[in-house]
């Protein structure tokens, strides 16, 4: 599965794009979110408050217990500021 | 079916209305809303970033959310990104419609929910040259948005 | 300060924004409203008879109310009279303010005051050439201009 | 008192501009619809609803009550159809 950051969650983590592989047991956006967050320092400061960072799968808003099932494609970002 | 952009370049105003509109008897009302960057107090440019390929589709679901609640004739949309100075545009809404108060309302739910749901993130970049802040989102725009519900 | 036209010719919409918003890093956001000539079942024209001296002046005390009631960094009102045919433009109105919430209120604001305020009085000619009825005064117009007070 | 008719109301009367020379009791616009519909067929067709017909005294948008006293001119037309 492709990872996209966005904004200042691409920063925190460091890159802006990467392949994830998580276990079988990461079924929901949330679960991704709590993975990743145990990977490491730059992952745990971005995903600090989880309430704030939004996700999309493949391209389509997404809410924590979105499942992940055939995803190709999950980004994380903040809130949205355009318009 | 709405026209929806994503792009770099500025827009024209005039042009979008002329397309819009021509050999067209049908329209009574035209409404255009065009966002620009304001220059307050040390700001350089806005940087906006964006999600390619989700920023357009996004803004394509929100623009049919409007063509099914009031009979549009016309729904454009165009969003920039990258680095836009103050006085410059940022954003463009068209709708059209046989009645000013449908045209009215269509326009203000494309502007409320692009600023709400459209994946772009602005950054001020500051007249010394250095990359400022990342812009906070208003929470009365997530009021302005729950108007619609 | 409002500018007010009320002009036989058409009007063009881009310059209208040019010209308000030219060189200004005040302006946050521009609402354009193009008010056009729908071609319903046999309409050959609108003929638009106005009261001159008053038309301009009463669409000047109309638009100095949105002002006092929006900060407005631009108010811009063209109101044609005389013969117009299916797709051309009637009235046009441009309001610009530091925010999209303010610009777009003014904008409503307006046209829903100029429907009740403003002596024009329409007339459809029909396609045969005969003068045909006048138009009628909408009660939703008067409906829409009571939710402002 | 110059007195200016528009739309149906110019119509129905005949004319689109006369000099008015009303009795001196007659002191607000309403007064003067009383004594302008006094005058003849054609004033009684154009006033007979006077619900409908509006009024404006040097170019200000009046009503029943105001008072004519100074005016230099005034309209009298159906509800507007602008915008």
């Amino acid at each position: 599965m492709k990872a996209l950051y966005f904004s200042w969650v691409r920063e925190r983590i460091g890159t802006a794009e990467e392949e994830l592989a998580p276990p079988d047991d990461v079924r929901t956006v949330g679960g991704l979110i709590g993975w990743l967050a145990g990977r490491g320092e730059n992952y745990a400061h971005a995903f600090e408050n989880r309430e704030i960072v939004r996700a999309a799968v493949d391209k389509v808003h997404a809410r924590p217990e979105t499942e992940l099932q055939g995803a190709r494609e999950i980004a994380f970002f903040p809130p949205m500021t355009g318009g | 079916m709405a026209q929806v952009t994503v792009q770099a370049e500025d827009f024209d105003a005039a042009a979008e209305i002329e397309a819009a509109t021509r050999g067209r008897t049908d329209i009574g009302a035209v409404v255009t809303f065009s966002g620009r960057c304001r220059g307050d107090d040390g700001l350089a440019a806005l940087d906006i970033e964006h999600y390619p390929g989700m920023a357009d589709a996004e803004i394509l679901r929100v623009a049919a959310k409007a063509e099914a609640r009031w009979p549009l004739q016309a729904c454009r949309v165009i969003h920039r990104y990258g680095a836009i100075g103050p006085g410059q545009n940022i954003v463009f809404v068209l709708t059209a419609s046989a009645h000013r108060s449908d045209a009215f309302a269509a326009a203000d739910f494309l502007m409320d929910f692009l600023k709400t749901r459209a994946p772009f993130w602005k950054r001020n970049r500051h007249v010394d040259g250095s990359a400022g802040e990342w812009v906070a989102p208003k929470s009365k725009d997530d009021v302005a948005t729950r108007r619609w519900t």
